[in-house]
């Protein structure tokens, strides 16, 4: 049934930012979700000819292949370390990471935390999912008390393996970045908002202003397996009580 | 004489599992086996394929030229394989999803319309099942029960018990389709 | 309320079932239909009732929905 | 494999994520609390070493695995272990590489498991099993080497042994409370003075009196722990060399050759630190070639070139980036050297 | 001149839990101090023959040697994790790691920050100096602004470089920890007062309540480039402007 | 060697302090700003490289330098940047190893250097200047064969050369901005399709493919840009074979040696990798026996008796932990072959 | 005020000052000799007016300094 | 002939320093030079000496067998490297830290008080000036001022001018003490 373009308009398309290929998530992942916010947001401030994506190790490792602009993967952790290195050599490009919470939040706290508090002139988009997608369902740093994972089949306990790391407060306590916020997926509100914040983060760095850390608390079906639908449910019920939403720095 | 065989689809559908299950059920029949995954992305997304070899001698190499046996979940898989096939092979085609024929004419083809026989007993997803049940009576390697034993166990070590009944079902109805 | 369309790419749709989870008009559901890559995927069940929200498309994680809404030439309110 | 570990008496695992390696972490997760054992996810496979290190230091069997990346981010702590004279277990479940690569089998990672990926000089136990029940034994007696020389001692596996499914028995578990007793671990300084476990020493005599005394207990195990296996090499004019899983395959190409009348013979170190480097040389004499098979651009081949001395041919054939040879492209090459 | 041990009582003493080695700290310098105070606090607890110490990367790198208990010297950075695996392996010993600003706070950030979010029943001693005092006075994430180091030799530019770190602050921002304090050197108060806040991470590790962190402000006269009692002032008057002192976090 | 750096076109220096190479960062942290370039004192040695991972990337001549357990951090870096085809200088100012070691002067990173301390196949060109002025020498030439092949370039020196005075001439420096350009790096898709960097490639064929084209990259370094320097080895009966601060060490060794009537040469290999195979096979065919000298427990040795093959005696002689052969030494050494 | 004593142990004192400056009785000054490892160390100078107070010791980065008080049986205050 | 000397003394005691004055001093004078530090800890602590070589052709060897001179700022010193000095050779000795004589008479002996002297200065750190001023002497190598120039210009680069005068002081004290 083709469209009428004469009556009708075209209210939502695929980002320019993207190429054809198809994603790898699994069905539902919200990762497609921000990939596209992305490229939306790279669209809508014309920025394409200018940005580098540095892709993590995680479910969004060939993530560069998706994006119609320049990117680089970078080994596990250190995107932060990465960006770093392209921004300082050439301040004209928009860089931004996007790093799940193993990558970010595990193996990369050092990069993550002194990158921010270096201020390098970056957007840090942060895929809290409480889980480690591609290995299979191990815990995050960011898995909930007494949530199941492959690698804590009694559930996370406290006293063996600690508590749900809160990056974004953590970044908080430095003095460089200039916006962090926690942001979520489950229902039409929450896109929104992570848009915004997206939006912002990048108009930031375009200004020259600094660091941003935009933390999305996303889900993950397959490993916490349960359809696509439950998760928002599980993320509006349960994973915003260990994470509250919301912007912690706005320095700007 | 050992039995080789190569499962292969998406990634997605179970075809990894299905590797791994024959295998079990192999060793349970008191054969030596290997079973070798080859995956796609790591852990999923993209195409997967494993190769079981089962004997009743010591296994030399788990990697395989050719396969007795092949069972291809989508056209992609079919193209990849095909060829590949010893003479008087056997190849298990999901046609729910292929819909080209077999080329050769010196294997047997069976066209299986796993998906859809999957769903109609309730869960898509157990396409993977009906083939491999299609697979164990098209060779005849051994009974059915051993395939279905090997299943219960490996979901219940897996804390999937609610997926063993409509499973069994699917082996079943693969069994049957043939 | 505007009239709108939605326009699905099968071959991309995984699914997941999430447009249909956020469309407030219920014009989505389920097909009896498989795609190349063995996905059960969705169909435009009710298409009239379509309001080109877009709820849908920006829920969709793999960008399978285009979505137009009918033009309004300037109509008072 | 983590079985094995948990029967050899290991009471401490550290592990972080890594594909092909994750069932093994998992299992441990799952069964170490089980035992009274410890089991940590890392933050890192930098954490993770570390953890081994102190574990280790104090007293107890330990164990780490990972695959590639994850290895190479433990060479500083694995040379610490060395420096300090510590003994633990690490599992390599090698992938493709370099870089992030792919998680297909490889053998990529040979020179540095057996010269040593990290700084100084030092030297592990590398055994190299070639099939799962091989593995289990392999566990079992690294566990046995790392305490009695006190060195680290890698498993190094690949990503088809890693995901490869074989029946197996399992050996009696060893208790740990019976093992022998470590009188240099850190135990708390009661009744004897303190004991302290550290590779710093500034002073370069110092320095070099312990690296001495390390690397005559290298040499002993360089003549007493070489384990390695021939097949058909007793009438053959041609040898393929291979370890690993690359070694199984070769096995079915070697039965393929003799039934084609070529007389090839299969020779497969075990222990590919130390290297056999003596079967080869006797070999060497009576050949006309050996060819080396590896998953990768060629690195064993240097050990069998050391020990062949141009004697024999030393041809070589690889494959690369988790491409895995079949018994087919091996005879195939076989055939370019029976002529 | 002999002390007549009839009328007079020794009022202060070598540490039992020392041995005779002279430290190889520079003249003047608070790792001494430190050094000195752990060892009675052990003494007065009673612990020597339980105390394990984890030596760091950095000029106490040698510190096993001084003590009269069983100690093991730690990769640079890694302390907290040989220290988790000691103590997990035998929760009987009494832990504690002794770490310098590079080492826990640089190269260590993620190992530091994991240990104390797992909760780990371990005592950290952290001294900050402001400097990497070991390897010849380059800049330490806790530099001062402005502050003259060699790798910063026209002061440390936050635009480059970025802020101090306060890395008890990101401690207490975590869920485990029990004890998080931060202590000085500079006068006779403070040091009464550090030595009491290293006495009660070490007690509450004896009542196995868990991860303490005891943060110092310390000098560095030789990369400093000052007069010990000149080091003293410039604490009181300076340092403890970007790190202020007292307990950020005591949940027993 | 800093300022060889500079004046090579660098332009990106990411480091972390570690002796004895301190006085490098510190040069760079004062000068980089001086030429426009970025200087950043990375939070690890593992961040550094990273960063270096990413400048390069983006196109920037890049260096980074620690020494050896720094170095041993960096190691799944350096294959990172093997895998993804960017080219990197590093400087390892080698120290007593293994573990934290000593900061004296040492060979122990032979083999994680010319081997490949990091996973997957991958090989980095190695430089091992023997004084000051060459140091500048192969810093420049670093640069230029790292972006020529794009392969990261190691110059592998030692706490001597690292902390010793020489007076040396700079070269005229080279202006960054008439370097060829990369048409590969990462500047912002303007005007053509995006560049990817990467060494992840999920299909083992396709990571093959890479691998193979890079490995014939290898073997025309191995075919061009193999240097050496031989020194009295016309007449020699006896050659020491040794790299870095030892071989001018050992050329003091040789002028005593002549003096006392005794034929020895000396050969010293410029790049240990790409190794000198063919002047040492040439070597081995005239005199009685190459005696290798290391400060190590004997690395470059395998290389020199793969040359070799047992056409002459191969001794090895080395010092340990820091330890520095004198030229006596050697001598004794010598002599011992000498009759 | 009680009395006090201080014994330094010269081969152990670096000559750093802090105890000097930590004294509030005027006790020790730099002395004009220097021990094995070439510190110039200090001295008692005033020993009389040492309280036995301590401060010094605990402000000494090398223990160097062993301090003595009174023994004051039970006197009324 | 190489001119070979070794420093040695305290950590503090800027042995480490002298030495690589003086190896300035000899690449000014147009000499070939190589200065070798051995240190005891990393930067500090310990006891730590150096090498020099100066030579009017290229240096092979930096490590040097038997020096042919020694200062000796400290007991510890003087006997680790008494024995190794040439016949013949030069040996300055701290004889405020060092109260024995130098036991060999095939060389020049020279006792100067050099913390003494520095310390009549008005700083003890200058010990290493008054040596490195006295071996000048001694030896003959070069003037005076070629050191003084290299110091100042040493000192200067450091940040550290206000040191420039006692140092100049120590050094012709030391020159002066011969
Ligand atoms: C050095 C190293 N360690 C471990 C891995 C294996 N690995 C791949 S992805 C991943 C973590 C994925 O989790 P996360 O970062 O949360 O991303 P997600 O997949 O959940 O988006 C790990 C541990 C690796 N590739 N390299
Ligand atoms: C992996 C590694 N990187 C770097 C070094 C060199 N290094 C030794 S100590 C040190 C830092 C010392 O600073 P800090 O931790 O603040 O301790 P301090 O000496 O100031 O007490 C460094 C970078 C090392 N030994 N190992
Ligand atoms: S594993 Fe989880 S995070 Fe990864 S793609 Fe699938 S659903 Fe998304
Ligand atoms: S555009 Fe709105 S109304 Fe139409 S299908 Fe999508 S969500 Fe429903
Ligand atoms: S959200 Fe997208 S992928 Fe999911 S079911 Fe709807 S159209 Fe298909
Ligand atoms: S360098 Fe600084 S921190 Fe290190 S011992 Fe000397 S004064 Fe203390
Ligand atoms: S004990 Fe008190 S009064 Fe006596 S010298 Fe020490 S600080 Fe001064
Ligand atoms: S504080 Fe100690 S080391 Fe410093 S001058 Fe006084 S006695 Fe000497
Ligand atoms: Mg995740
Ligand atoms: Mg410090």
């Amino acid at each position: 049934m083709p469209v009428n373009a004469k009556s009708m308009v075209k209210v939502f398309e695929r980002p320019k930012s993207l190429t054809d290929v198809q994603f790898t998530y699994c069905p539902g992942c919200h990762h497609g979700l921000v990939t596209r916010i992305i490229a939306h947001t790279i669209d809508e401030l014309g920025l394409q000819e200018r940005t580098v994506v540095v892709a993590p190790v995680g479910c969004s490792v060939s993530m560069y292949e998706w994006f119609h602009f320049d990117g680089i993967q970078a080994s596990h952790g250190r995107a932060c370390a990465v960006a770093t290195g392209i921004k300082r050599v050439n301040p004209h490009l928009i860089v931004f990471t996007y790093q799940g919470d193993g990558d970010l939040a595990a193996i990369g706290t050092a990069e993550s935390i002194h990158a921010a508090n270096r201020g390098e002139n970056i957007t840090v988009v942060f895929i809290n999912n409480q889980i480690y997608g591609m290995t299979g369902g191990q815990m995050a740093p960011t898995t909930l008390i007494g949530q199941w994972a492959t690698s804590c089949p009694t559930g996370r306990d406290p006293a063996l393996a600690g508590y749900p790391i809160r990056f974004a407060e953590i970044v908080a306590q430095l003095d460089a970045p200039v916006y962090v916020t926690r942001q979520s997926l489950y229902d039409q509100k929450r896109i929104m908002a992570t848009k915004r914040a997206i939006k912002k983060a990048f108009q930031y760095q375009v200004e020259d202003k600094g660091y941003s850390l935009v933390e999305i608390l996303a889900n993950c079906p397959t490993n916490w397996r349960m359809s696509p639908v439950e998760t928002n449910r599980r993320l509006a019920d349960e994973v915003v009580k260990s994470y509250p939403l919301g912007d912690l720095v706005d320095r700007v | 004489m050992d039995n080789t065989f190569i499962f292969a689809g998406f990634g997605g559908q179970g075809v990894i599992l299905a590797g791994k299950l024959l295998a079990q059920a192999g060793a349970d029949y008191g054969l030596e086996v290997t079973w070798l995954p080859s995956y796609g992305p790591e852990m999923r997304g993209g195409t997967a394929n494993c190769t079981v070899v089962l004997s009743d001698e010591p296994i030399g190499s788990p990697v395989v030229d050719n396969p007795s046996a092949l069972v291809a979940m989508n056209l992609p898989s079919l193209e990849r394989f095909e060829k590949a096939v010893v003479e008087a092979g056997t190849v298990v085609v999901n046609s729910s999803l292929v819909t080209r024929r077999v080329e050769r004419n010196d294997v047997t083809e069976l066209t299986i319309p796993a998906n859809d026989i999957a769903a109609s007993l309730g869960n898509p997803r157990a396409a993977n099942m009906v083939a491999l049940g299609a697979l164990v009576k098209a060779t005849g390697i051994f009974p059915l029960d051993i395939i279905k034993r090997a299943m219960v166990r490996m979901l219940s070590d897996k804390g999937s018990g609610k997926l063993i009944e409509v499973n069994e079902r699917a082996l079943e109805a693969g069994y049957e389709a043939v | 309320m505007p009239k709108g369309k939605i326009v699905i790419d099968k071959e991309r749709c995984k699914g997941c079932g999430l447009c249909l989870a956020f469309c407030a008009q219920d014009v989505l559901a389920y097909s009896t239909e498989y795609n190349q890559s063995g996905y059960n995927i969705i169909w435009v069940k009710e298409p009239e009732r379509c309001i080109g929200c877009a709820f849908c498309a920006q829920a969709c994680p793999d960008i399978a929905i285009e979505v137009y809404r009918e033009k309004k030439p300037k109509q008072g309110k | 494999m983590a079985e094995a570990g948990i029967r050899a008496g290991c009471r401490a695992y550290f592990g972080y994520p890594i594909t092909p390696q994750n069932e093994l972490l998992e299992y441990m997760a799952a069964h170490m609390p089980k035992v009274g054992g410890i089991f940590i996810q890392a933050e890192s496979e930098v954490a993770a070493i570390n953890m081994c290190y102190g574990a280790s230091a104090a007293g107890a069997r330990t164990m780490t695995s990972s695959s590639s990346p994850g290895i190479s981010l433990k060479m500083e702590g694995i040379s610490y272990l060395a420096g300090a004279d510590l003994p633990t277990v690490l599992i390599n479940v090698v992938r493709g590489g370099p870089g992030l690569g792919n998680i297909a089998p490889a053998q990529g990672d040979y020179f540095q498991a057996t010269k040593g990926g990290g700084h100084g000089d030092y030297r592990m136990i590398v055994l190299a099993p070639a099939t799962i029940p091989e593995s289990i034994e392999l566990v079992m007696l690294a566990f046995e080497l790392a305490d009695r020389y006190r060195v680290p001692v890698m498993v190094l596996a690949d990503g088809m042994l890693g995901q490869m499914m074989e029946p197996v028995l399992f050996p009696e578990p060893v208790d740990p409370a019976a093992l022998p007793a470590k009188p240099w671990a850190i135990t708390g300084a009661r009744g004897r003075r303190p004991n302290r476990i550290s590779s710093y020493f500034l002073d370069p005599a110092e320095l070099s009196a312990r690296n001495v005394k390390r690397q005559r207990r290298y040499q002993q195990i360089e003549e007493q722990e070489i384990r390695y296996e021939e097949h058909e090499t007793a009438d053959a004019t041609l040898v393929v060399a291979a370890y690993g899983s690359v070694a199984r395959i070769a096995r079915t190409a070697v039965r393929m050759a003799r039934s084609e009348g070529i007389k090839l013979g299969l020779l497969r170190p075990i222990t590919v630190w130390p290297f056999p480097y003596s079967p080869l040389r006797a070999l060497s004499r009576r050949v006309d070639a050996i060819l080396t098979v590896e998953m990768n651009a060629g690195q064993m081949v240097e050990d069998v070139r050391l020990a062949v001395a141009e004697r024999a041919e030393t041809p070589f054939y690889g494959k690369l980036g988790g491409l895995v040879p079949t018994p087919k492209d091996i005879l195939r090459e076989v055939k370019r050297y029976a002529s």
